[in-house]
């Protein structure tokens, strides 16, 4: 019997799980409460700024989009493995689809949003 | 009982433990042609192998010698073992334990990389070779796991032998075994059979044996005319834990712990052991002395300390103290952790922080089914291996870490033997066994399924009469009135086994029957146990009588042979002579210097 | 003779044992993290559109709505580093010598220390 | 003396030949703090009811037979004592996961095939010669493996593992943590044809970490780690194929 292609997709999963317990509580800091809840308008504005020159600097761009491809990889693969253990397991082919097709899709789309900052 | 199918192999093994591994093994390396079946009444990484704690001794460092090894052996056995026997034992034990190192077994090791060896009691020098404390699970695994790779060992797992199946020409073909999952009796034919199935200690209430050795291999040789041979001797080990009996391995002193009294006092100094160095000298533990002397002795002077009133008593009987506390946490956690985790789960102790209590406790049968020296019974066709047999390398003592090698050396040799005798005698009449077969299931339902028979005894009732008679009559110590009742109650239990009855009639299972049938066997084994003790009218290693305290080599430096009579009438006993090669009976001492080249000659 | 029983599963099996809620929990948390990300995406885009853009975005952001969402992200995103670094030191023992790494300090080493360093790099570079 | 207190345990039982569902008896067994749950399931069948089917040997807690449901979680009925659960009543069933033969007893059928599967034994090109002496083998290599070798085949970490009983594919906890235990072994060569039945479908791939057959492990094997370690292996050896030409063992 032929070897399991799982092996690809566990390996990136690993490695977006990893992108994701280091990098993702710190994104939702900022981009979720830094960002919006910055404090009076200088101070917001000053940070802005900081946020927009960072993310426009292209090996943060390139860093960015690999945390993100590989983020979006493990959510995915960890979203077919319990939609699985939720009594979908005959479907599990299937599932590939929309999981790891939907991380493309998701990975692409950031890369042309990056290209445009 | 179902009739069953029948199944035809080249080797049939009865008992998938340690020896019968083994021996699988060597048949299916040797003669890839060969079809060998396994045949045991328990899942073999269920067999009590597994259960082995402290180490298997072979030389295999440089500053040992086979001679040593053999000499250790000689006199530890009190000069009753077979002196060929033990030399091809010494000799082959090395490469069967590389060999087992080959197939995996995860040894500890020496920062060199080469295998660790620890001193056991008995021994001249370190010899023993371990896997931490697990050292019997160890190298049943790997055994069991190396067999997977031969398909042409068919196992027949969960599958209960009752009889061995001979041919018109009085050679063994086979067995019939009940296939537990559905009750039926099956003849699994082969041209030669080797029984591996253990010892007995469960004909003793108190015991480190796991419920499953009940002596059934030993039962059947015995009924199919083979002599039991020196079943008087009977291993209690120093160190089990009270109440359970769970063993507490030697190896806890052979990596220098220490026996204690109620007074804190290290009482083998007292009884020819030698003298207690202190626990921070740097020859402490020494070899063959205080606590690394032989089993027999040491659960003597437990005996000895009682009487004078030295012990400690407690709600599970009297102990004495197994003081580990100097080695530390971090040896005890290395070389003896399952000894720690035993102590705690079933002992409430951490031996880190306070001594565990510890009493003797039946481990071994030193004797079983008479073999030759090429592990031939007298029935041709019919082997035997592993603590079933009796070879005999042990004699009225075994050393601790003998009895791990003995099973691979004499596991293959069995494997070995039975193969060439199975190609040189391949035609047998399959019809007439199994119509053996077919009897033999027919005898068991006529046995045990007969429901008008209501209202007769449990078989727990007779298995405690039978342990308590056991306890009381043949034990450490014993003399003659002692073992007479013992006989007595042994008789009684046979006539009275016919009229046990069982709550479940039913085929799949049965485990109630199996219960059964291995009291049965129980009883034959503890028969010729009382018979060979009451005859043997002297002390000689684990066979103490207080009515007669000396060795008497002029009499009895001889093997006992019990053969079974049919009729029910106690066994008639027999003696042979103990094969003396090269080492004439000497003193047995312990203590300081003792084992030394020469001087017991 | 009707032979083996065998037990029917239930459908909600993942209630029959703490330690399946626990695990049924690490795993949505991966629904929470791709959701953020996909928001985190729009972040992007809206940077990308400009300064008025950005600013009208991060001003919709600073809603209790989006807030609240931002909490549970954060919960989720947290609680998927904590299950992941306690896993670490099983999937990729370190040994020196004989002795493997305790997992606690293995955890240290390549998770919490790393992800601290991190949150803490980000953080500071917002917010200098 | 505490003769005279008593304890219930509500025992599982099914038998093939008659039943065609399970049912619940409850026996009233003396309490005795020293027992452990199969100490009052041997005073049952010994004393009270002859039919109960159970299987143990060394009560010991290695020979890996006596493991069955105690009050939903799987144990060794030789290490799980009376006084841990008294006075409430303990709850005796046969392992989940596994087909039930009778009573406490289920089907192995299914692990055994797996065990042989995952080939747990030592591969080698060389020619078996033990002249040469033993292979060396450093603490610390062996530290490398020891753990997984603990393994005393109870099968407690199946009656923990979602996913071996959903999914038939999977080789199930204690076989890969096995298979492991071989590849990590450094007198082993065999792991390329492990690898071949570890990282086919489902078989080591439906493991999702859940982790409880670490926890249930009597003797602390954790099998969850060595199947997320044979995981990794298997991810570098997929990659490997693409670096290294077809064929090179590296």
């Amino acid at each position: 019997m032929k070897r399991s292609d799982e092996a690809f997709w566990w390996a990136l999963f690993s490695a977006g799980g990893v992108m994701a317990a280091l990098f993702v509580p710190a994104f939702v800091l900022v981009t979720g409460f830094l960002l919006p809840a910055g404090g009076d308008g200088a101070v917001a504005a000053e940070r802005t700024t900081q946020f927009a020159a960072a993310v426009g600097w292209w090996p943060v761009k390139l860093a960015l989009l690999g945390v993100l491809a590989l983020s979006f990889v493990h959510c995915g693969h960890r979203i077919r493995h319990t939609l699985m253990d939720l009594g979908l397991r005959r479907y599990s082919g299937l599932l590939k689809v929309p999981c790891y097709g939907g991380a493309l899709a998701a990975t692409v789309w950031a890369a042309l949003l990056l290209w445009r900052v | 009982m179902a009739h069953g199918t029948t199944h035809e192999h080249d080797v049939i093994i009865i008992g998938g433990g340690g020896a019968g591994l083994r021996a699988s093994i060597a048949i299916a390396e040797e003669n890839p042609d060969f079809s060998v079946a396994c045949v045991s009444k328990v899942y073999p990484m269920r067999s009590h192998t597994v259960t082995a704690e402290g180490g298997a001794a072979a030389k295999i460092k440089p500053n040992d010698s086979l001679e040593d090894h053999i000499y250790d052996t000689i006199s530890g056995a009190d000069w009753l073992a077979d002196q060929d026997a033990v030399e091809y034992f010494v000799n082959e034990a090395p490469s069967e334990m590389i060999q087992l190192e080959h197939w995996g077994c995860p040894w500890s090791r020496e920062p060199d990389g080469s295998v660790a060896v620890r001193p056991f009691g008995g021994m001249k020098i370190e010899r023993t070779w371990f896997a931490a404390d697990k050292t019997g699970f160890h190298m049943l695994h790997s055994l069991f796991q190396t067999t997977l790779k031969y398909g042409n060992i068919v196992r027949y797992d969960e599958h209960f032998a009752t009889r061995l199946l001979i041919d018109g020409n009085g050679r063994c073909r086979g067995c019939a075994a009940i296939e537990l999952r559905t009750g039926s009796v099956r003849a699994i034919l082969g041209k030669a059979v080797i029984i591996c199935t253990g010892g007995a200690g469960r004909v003793f209430p108190f015991t480190t044996n796991g419920s499953i050795k009940t002596g059934d291999g030993m039962a059947m040789a015995y009924r199919a005319g083979v002599a039991l041979k020196d079943m008087e001797f009977i291993q209690y080990h120093p160190t089990g834990l009270p109440g359970t009996g769970i063993l507490i391995t030697e190896a806890s002193r052979g990596e220098g712990g220490i026996l204690v009294n109620k007074d804190g006092y290290r009482y083998l100094q007292d009884y020819e052991l030698g003298e207690a160095l202190d626990v921070s000298d740097p020859r402490h533990p020494q070899k063959r002395a205080m606590e690394l002397g032989p089993r027999d002795r040491l659960s003597q002077c437990f005996i000895k300390e009682k009487w004078a009133g030295r012990t400690i008593e407690t709600k599970d009987g009297h102990v004495v103290h197994l003081d580990l506390r100097h080695l530390g946490e971090a040896k005890i956690d290395k070389k003896i952790p399952f000894v720690r985790e035993l102590s705690r789960n079933y002992a409430g102790i951490d031996p880190v922080y306070k001594p565990i209590p510890v009493r003797p406790v039946v481990h071994y049968v030193m004797g079983g089914i008479d073999v030759d020296s090429n592990s031939a019974t007298s029935v041709p066709g019919l082997y035997a291996a592993g603590e079933c047999a009796c070879v005999s390398i042990n004699g009225a003592n075994r050393l601790g870490s003998n009895s791990l090698t003995e099973l691979l050396v004499f596991g293959a040799q069995a494997g070995r033997h039975a193969a060439r005798f199975a190609m040189d005698n391949p035609d047998y009449d399959v019809s007439e066994l199994e119509a053996q077969a077919e009897d033999e299931g027919a005898r068991i339902r006529r046995a045990w399924f007969d429901t008008s028979r209501r209202n007769g005894e449990r078989i727990v009732t007779l298995r405690t009469e039978l342990h308590d008679a056991m306890e009381n009559g043949a034990g450490i110590y014993r003399n003659a009135d002692s073992l007479q009742s013992a006989c007595e109650t042994v008789a009684d239990l046979r006539a009275r086994y016919r009229s046990v009855t069982l709550d479940d009639h039913t085929n799949s299972f049965n485990t109630e029957l199996t219960a059964a049938l291995e009291l049965g066997s129980l009883i034959d084994v503890a028969e010729a146990m009382a018979h060979s003790a009451i005859e043997r009218t002297e002390s000689r290693g684990s066979h103490q009588r207080l009515d007669h305290t000396e060795r008497n080599d002029d009499d009895f430096l001889a093997h006992s042979m019990a053969y079974h009579r049919p009729d029910g009438s106690p066994p008639r006993i027999e003696y042979k002579p103990v094969t003396i090669t090269k080492w004439p009976p000497g003193a047995r001492t312990y203590g300081a210097g003792s084992g030394l080249k020469g001087e017991d000659r | 003779m009707s032979g083996q029983f065998h037990r029917p599963h239930a459908w909600a099996w993942f209630l029959e044992r703490p330690g399946y809620v626990r695990f049924m929990v690490r795993e949505l948390t991966s629904f929470f993290v791709a959701g953020y990300l996909i928001v985190l995406l729009v972040t992007l885009g809206r940077l990308g559109g400009g300064e008025a853009a950005f600013a009208e975005w991060l001003s919709a952001l600073s809603g209790p709505g989006w807030m609240l969402a931002h909490v549970v992200a954060l919960i989720a995103a947290v609680w998927h580093s904590i299950t992941w670094f306690a896993a670490v030191p099983q999937a990729m023992p370190v040994y020196l010598g004989e002795k493997k790494l305790p997992a606690p300090l293995a955890a240290v080493v390549m998770g919490y220390g790393p992800w601290l360093t991190v949150t803490a790099g980000i953080v500071w570079w917002v917010l200098r | 003396m505490s003769t005279e207190l008593t304890m219930t345990l509500e025992v599982f039982r099914y038998h093939p030949e008659t039943d065609h569902e399970p049912r619940f008896q409850a026996y009233e067994v003396p309490y005795d703090e020293d027992w452990v749950v199969l100490d009052a399931l041997n005073w049952i069948k010994d004393h009270v009811d002859g039919s109960l089917t159970h299987r143990w040997s060394c009560r010991m807690g290695v020979c890996g037979s006596c493991g069955m449901m105690v009050n939903g979680d799987p144990k060794l009925t030789c290490a799980v004592f009376l006084k841990d659960y008294y006075p409430r009543p303990i709850k005796v069933e046969p392992l989940v996961n596994f087909p039930v033969e009778r009573d406490l007893v289920v089907s192995l059928d299914g692990f055994m095939d797996k065990l042989e599967a995952v080939k747990p034994y030592i591969i080698r090109d060389d020619v078996n010669d033990t002249s040469g002496g033993e292979y060396l083998q450093s603490p610390a290599e062996l530290a490398q493996y020891k753990q997984y070798s603990m393994c005393i085949n109870c099968m407690l970490c199946y009656a923990a593992c979602p996913v071996a009983g959903h999914e038939d594919e999977f080789l199930g906890p204690a076989a890969l943590a096995l298979g492991h235990r071989y590849n990590k072994d450094s007198r082993d060569q065999g792991q390329a044809e492990r690898l071949d039945v570890m990282l086919v479908g489902e078989a080591i791939w439906g493991c999702t970490f859940v982790g409880e057959c670490t926890v249930v492990c009597p003797k602390h094997v954790d099998p969850a780690g060595a199947i997320q370690q044979a995981k990794a292996v298997g991810a570098q050896e997929f990659f490997k194929r693409f670096v290294a030409p077809k064929g090179a063992g590296v």
